[in-house]
């Protein structure tokens, strides 16, 4: 099984999740976090002083499928969230060793 | 709509150039106006007021302490409603990215009107009648507008408590609009946009309907704290506005849940606090007339926002907080119009009425497709709507001497003469809108680019952040 | 305190019938009321009031500008204690997922009672006494009410002033008991357990202490603005219901700081500003009186705030930002029924008293183990009893002469009759919540699922979430 | 600048006495006050105001009740400004952590003041005068000053209504001064100079501008509500407790944004509404100079909030939210001294340099290297000489009588008069401040320790979370 | 070492803390998330307009524990955080290379 | 690839940041958490009632590198974050499959 982690821009967030719907993915986890790379930060004044806010908003998507259907998912993501600007983000693919269902205890693939 | 650096140096130039010009003209006005014995408001009162002149062996208009309290503290209580009320009542609605130029609309133009009003906004409505149609600029800079009463409009207060009361008027009803073009409107475009609907949309219609000689007044429309001059026109500003600048990106697609639902209560909470100055104030002295425009103003706002929840209710299973909220805010501008001249039990149908047009009114935006993105149109231009028309079905001469009555107590044609004045209202505001954001469009340009929008206007027009 | 689809269409049906109800009965006695001749309300008047028409060669009473501009003032203010005052004190202290629901509290009773108290609360609290215990419904719909003075209550402004300042008292109370329930009430219990509380409970208590012929007025009891018919009874209220409704899921088990503590301090300062009407207001006109009750609020809320600040200070080491705003609420609790009786020194020992009896309330309630949430009982209750018998200790007639002298003014008698009515009021409120909670569970329920609670009752009641 | 244990204890100890004390002296002075016929009052007035014994033939002053309304509304507003006012325009502008030790300043100081106005301050400020310096304590726990009117002050309210005025004043400016030490000050530090400073700085001060025999009042110049007195005292005490407290870790290297804008604009626009009570108000009538006040007041502000949004503009490129209320708030305090004095042209003039003048001020905080936190010097310090100044050049007798002409009306004489007490005040307030911090931190200490403040002071001074 | 990721809905939270410090747990970091699953999203209704808010409030729990801990701790977890209602969350497991703790510098497992 | 999870005290941050920047980590990506562990949490009195917070708020950031520049975020991370009092926290090393840019599509170490 693999750990899918994307960071991508916070207003492509419905886009994606609804083409990994249709690819069957059928859960995700989404976390609000900062994210700093080669996208330029946002100037803000308070009172005539300048700051960079160099930390830019961003979405984290988490997903954990299986193997075979990963290159799908990395591939749909892709396709979603580019817009082809800088700060489009990153994906990075882990491998996990198992996933346990809460509610059943299910283990394995079966508890995606 | 594009959006150039030139442009917007050009526009803190014409800002800048528009307070430079204060201050150039006052120079010579102040000193003028001063060096004039202090007499002088009282001659130049006489000559705008024949009327008054005519009864001359009554004695003077005085001051009554009584009633100047209360103009004053209504005064302060309108503009309560726009800053900080209309301010977070729409900033709650808005995205997180977009609450501060949301809320920069309403304290922008409390700041903008304040100054367009004394400069020349008061004349133009409340000066000297030309044909009906307008107040001369006898006024300007408040040229002869002293601390004595003008009987015209009002005998015992000061005059220029009479003017800073209606500056309050002038000042939200601008803000009103701005519920429709939140959150894609540029800062420069807006900026202009409003300046030339103050002076050549609001200014005109407040003579109209309230200045002496203005037509609509003269043909005996009631509107007792501002029903066609504030809401429909802003109402239907809005819905002009919303369709010229066309949707938000990601409506209908993206989730644009209110941000901050206790920002929105809280603003309609102060809303409903301060309206009571708006319709209660409107009497312009402290007694019986202000008493009774109180309690119609209360009771219709109570139960317009019962109806508005209970209609939701029904439609959709459950009461809401924005619900009965909403519901208040359509209920103060129905009865708005109508709080001198009706009953309480007559403005109870009148706030029933306004809760469940209004909430259809919200309903119908999606049918129709334009994107009036905080409902200024349906909760004032239709509920001014209903208002309006609703004074022109309950009015009573038992309530109000000085009003008329309403077709149910046997007067058609005062339901006529209001149908009128909506209509008058309706038509000029619409053309008026549409012509002027024409122009500013080709000036300055309306619309923020989509990467603006995106981004979130806070940081793309202001370069700020609503939280940190 | 089951929940079922059924029950809620049903009471959306009621909802709706109260509306409708008015709506029908309205268009009877509107078209009467204003068919009659204007002088109706002067035709009344009399009638109502014996003793008036005794003093028959007094000119008749006038309204006074001042008297009247301070009474409307003061009515606003009190309407902004309920909301947003009272709504978002307690919808700051709430968990995140029921700031809405305990906000609507507050926001609904005002509109709710609103239309109750024209329609027939008003009447039954001071109409034409029946016995001493009830108002008559001779003035539902405001029958009678009219814009002419009645002495018997104000004789300095209009009646409807009066009737729409007590009116926001009317409002306030059972929004205050809201705190005690907050977190786990079903919405249509709610709505219907009020409805009746403030029928059956306030309406009649505010007639034994405030009413002309009420049989606590009548024996002497002070309450200058409302001690024991809004504090105590909303308190004891609160905490009955607390002990019916049972705890909250998680209390003792999980965290529940207040998740908005600014928000609260905002209420606490809005309940503070808005307390000048409610207290000063009670004066029903402008001058020593008013001024007397003003200070005397003020200096007794501060000095309640510091002792409840440093109560807790040596309690638990540290002073905190809810604990002088609560203290704030408790001194302004105990000097409502004193603050026109006493003198600011002595308003200063009576908030000293409430900021650390308050304090020490909100300690037991951990040790009785009943879950008032937001502590309405601590505040009101126990401040609301300490207020009206500190009234019994310090009243003087050197500082009203109409009032009378308390026991360290040499009159132990006062303090007897405050006794009575504190007790009377206990008993009563305590006794009829009761009852009404028993019934309102039997026929809709009083509290939500445990999902539902989980969950939410911004989501689960009224679909919706405070923030985005 | 140490901290421990031993001393916060003690500290609790002090302020625990702090309030026996009144407890103490209040029994003794409430029974001897109240013992005493209710004329005591009017016996020590003429003593106190022999001019008003010498017109005796004349009817004894009475309370207006239009006058007495205002005055009372007034006090309710500018308590506002205080609480939740200042307290959120300030809790807005702080990081997160440190939200409720902020709000906490301006609370507190509305709690503490209020009593000690009632205990001593306000006979510091406007007893019977000591040679032009201080006021004697013939006034303490208002002993003698009733509710019949004080003609010295307000001839047409009652002497009390005129105290709970003035006390808002003492309120709100030591609260000012807590935007400087913001988000690093202690809190047994902070109560303890605070409590000094108001006796030993304010209350002085108030005397010499205001008090009957205060040698500024004497010598002729000018404040109608304040610059001086308020504005400049805070302002410059800020500056200074900015210089002794040092800055705030992280200052220059960590992202200080605001944490929550729309509150500091909620806020701002309550200042702004407030503070029509604290300027009209300060006409202690209802009438013409209130009117007048009310216009300049409202024009000036909505012009300065103009002129600092276009000053950063140009200077940043972009009109900010902050910018706009910040500007506005600082007109408010550049007309303060001058509103009863000056035309609305004239008025305009001077909210345009307070906007440009205070936009700077805020610059050079950044080149001088000290940590005004919050601005209070920037805004009250240089806006409130500005606006003093002003009152020398734009101040007309046209528009007051019983004020005097300025400057530009021909009178350079003012304009001398006014800088000197601009001078003086700097000077003492300055010189004090710098005193009183120093004693205050050898005994208890200033500052927070870096752990504390690295964690927040939410938590480490109060135990509290703003937000959950 | 193993780390071990749970989603479980927030109001679980204190309980499952309970339990693993009982297990000996010495440390865990929490982050709230939105999780979209089986689980039905809520219906919000503003000014008459329904939406379906899909994702939903979760708990993500990290806890990085040694090898022979890892399985009681998933144990734990399960058991306290079932409600047996869909939407009870998942447990993802994976390898950790190295663990630090900044105070000391120490690392391995010593540094949990 | 080499995934490096850093949980520290919020108010070292920017200090992080920078020393990486130098570094020549070109991005990374923060999330607010709260953590749990020896570190006492904070007491906070509500009316008299006292709460422990145990969970304290704290910082996670997550940086993606080579293999090769990894040694040396980490001792870059433990010199900077360090205060040497409890709760400077931990840094959690693990091995990534993939990293995909989603502008370009570019994958492995030239993507991060
Ligand atoms: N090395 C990295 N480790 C962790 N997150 C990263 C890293 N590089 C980039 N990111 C995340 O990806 C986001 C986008 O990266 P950025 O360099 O701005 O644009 P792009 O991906 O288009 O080159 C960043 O905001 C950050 O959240
Ligand atoms: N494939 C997945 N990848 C990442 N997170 C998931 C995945 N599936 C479920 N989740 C997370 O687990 C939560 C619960 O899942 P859900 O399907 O609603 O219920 P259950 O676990 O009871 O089947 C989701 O809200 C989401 O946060
Ligand atoms: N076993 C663990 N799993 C996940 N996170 C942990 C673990 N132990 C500690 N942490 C995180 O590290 C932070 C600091 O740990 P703590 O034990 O307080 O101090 P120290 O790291 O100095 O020993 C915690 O607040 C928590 O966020």
């Amino acid at each position: 099984m693999k750990k899918i982690e994307a960071i991508i821009k916070p207003f492509k967030l419905d886009e994606v999740r609804e083409a990994l719907l249709e690819l069957g993915v059928q859960g995700m986890t989404v976390t609000e976090v900062k994210g700093f790379g080669r996208q330029k930060g946002q100037t803000e004044v308070y009172r005539g002083a300048e700051y960079v806010v160099s930390f830019l908003p961003k979405i984290k998507l988490e997903v954990v499928v299986g193997a075979q259907l990963a290159p799908r998912v990395l591939e749909t993501i892709v396709r979603t969230a580019k817009t082809g600007s800088i700060g489009d983000g990153k994906i990075f693919v882990s491998e996990l060793q198992d996933v346990i269902r809460i509610r059943t205890g299910e283990k394995g693939e079966s508890a995606i | 709509m594009r959006h150039t650096k030139k442009k917007q140096q050009w526009m803190v130039g014409l800002m800048a150039g528009l307070l430079l010009m204060g201050l150039g003209s006052v120079v010579g006005i102040a000193l003028a106006d001063e060096a004039a014995p202090p007499a002088a408001p009282a001659v130049a009162a006489p000559a705008a007021a024949p009327e008054a002149a005519a009864a001359a062996p009554a004695p003077p208009p005085k001051n009554d302490s009584g009633d100047t309290a209360w103009v004053l503290t209504s005064t302060a209580l309108v503009l309560l409603m726009t800053a900080p009320g209309l301010a977070l009542f729409y900033g709650g609605l808005t995205r997180k990215k977009n609450v501060l130029s949301t809320i920069m609309h309403s304290f922008f133009l409390l700041c903008l009107i304040s100054v367009q009003w004394v400069l020349w906004g008061y004349s133009l409505a409340f000066g000297p009648d030309k044909g009906g149609i307008i107040g001369s600029l006898a006024w300007a800079g408040l040229s002869g507008v002293g601390l004595d009463p003008n009987p015209d409009y009002a005998a015992t207060i000061p005059h220029q408590a009479f003017m800073i009361f209606q500056m309050m008027f002038a000042v939200i009803t601008p803000a009103l609009i701005s519920g429709s073009f939140a959150e894609r409107m540029k800062f420069t475009g807006f900026a202009v946009f409003i300046l030339l609907w103050a002076t050549f949309i609001y200014d005109p219609l407040a003579h109209w309907v309230w200045g002496v000689g203005g037509w609509l007044r003269t043909k005996g429309a009631l509107d007792f704290a501002g029903g066609t001059v504030v809401h429909i026109s802003s109402g239907v500003a809005g819905l002009i506005t919303a369709l010229v600048l066309g949707k938000r990106m990601g409506v209908g697609t993206e989730h644009m849940a209110p941000h901050n639902l206790p920002m929105t209560v809280l603003g309609a909470s102060l809303l409903w606090f301060g309206w009571f100055g708006f319709n209660a104030g409107s009497a312009l002295a402290s007694g019986s007339l202000a008493t009774g425009a109180f309690v119609t103003t209360n009771t219709a706002t109570a139960t317009a926002a019962l109806s508005w929840m209970v209609a939701e209710w029904i439609h959709r299973g459950k009461p809401t907080t924005l619900g009965i909220a909403s519901g208040a805010v359509a209920g103060l501008v129905a009865i708005t119009p109508a709080c001198g001249f009706v009953s309480p039990m007559s403005s109870i149908l009148i706030g029933l009425g306004a809760g469940v047009i209004c909430y259809m009114g919200v309903l119908i935006k999606g049918k129709f497709g334009y994107d009036d993105a905080l409902d200024a149109f349906a909760v004032h231009g239709l509920g001014g709507t209903w208002g309006a028309l609703a004074t022109g079905l309950f009015a009573s001469k038992a309530i109000n001497a000085a009003g008329a009555d309403g077709l149910f107590f046997g007067n058609p044609g005062q339901f006529v003469i209001q149908i009128e004045a909506v209509l008058t209202t309706w038509i000029f505001a619409a053309v008026g809108t549409f012509i002027l954001l024409k122009i500013v469009d080709m000036v300055v340009g309306l619309r923020v680019t989509p990467e603006e929008e995106q981004r979130g206007l806070d940081n793309s027009l202001h370069n700020e952040s609503g939280y940190a």
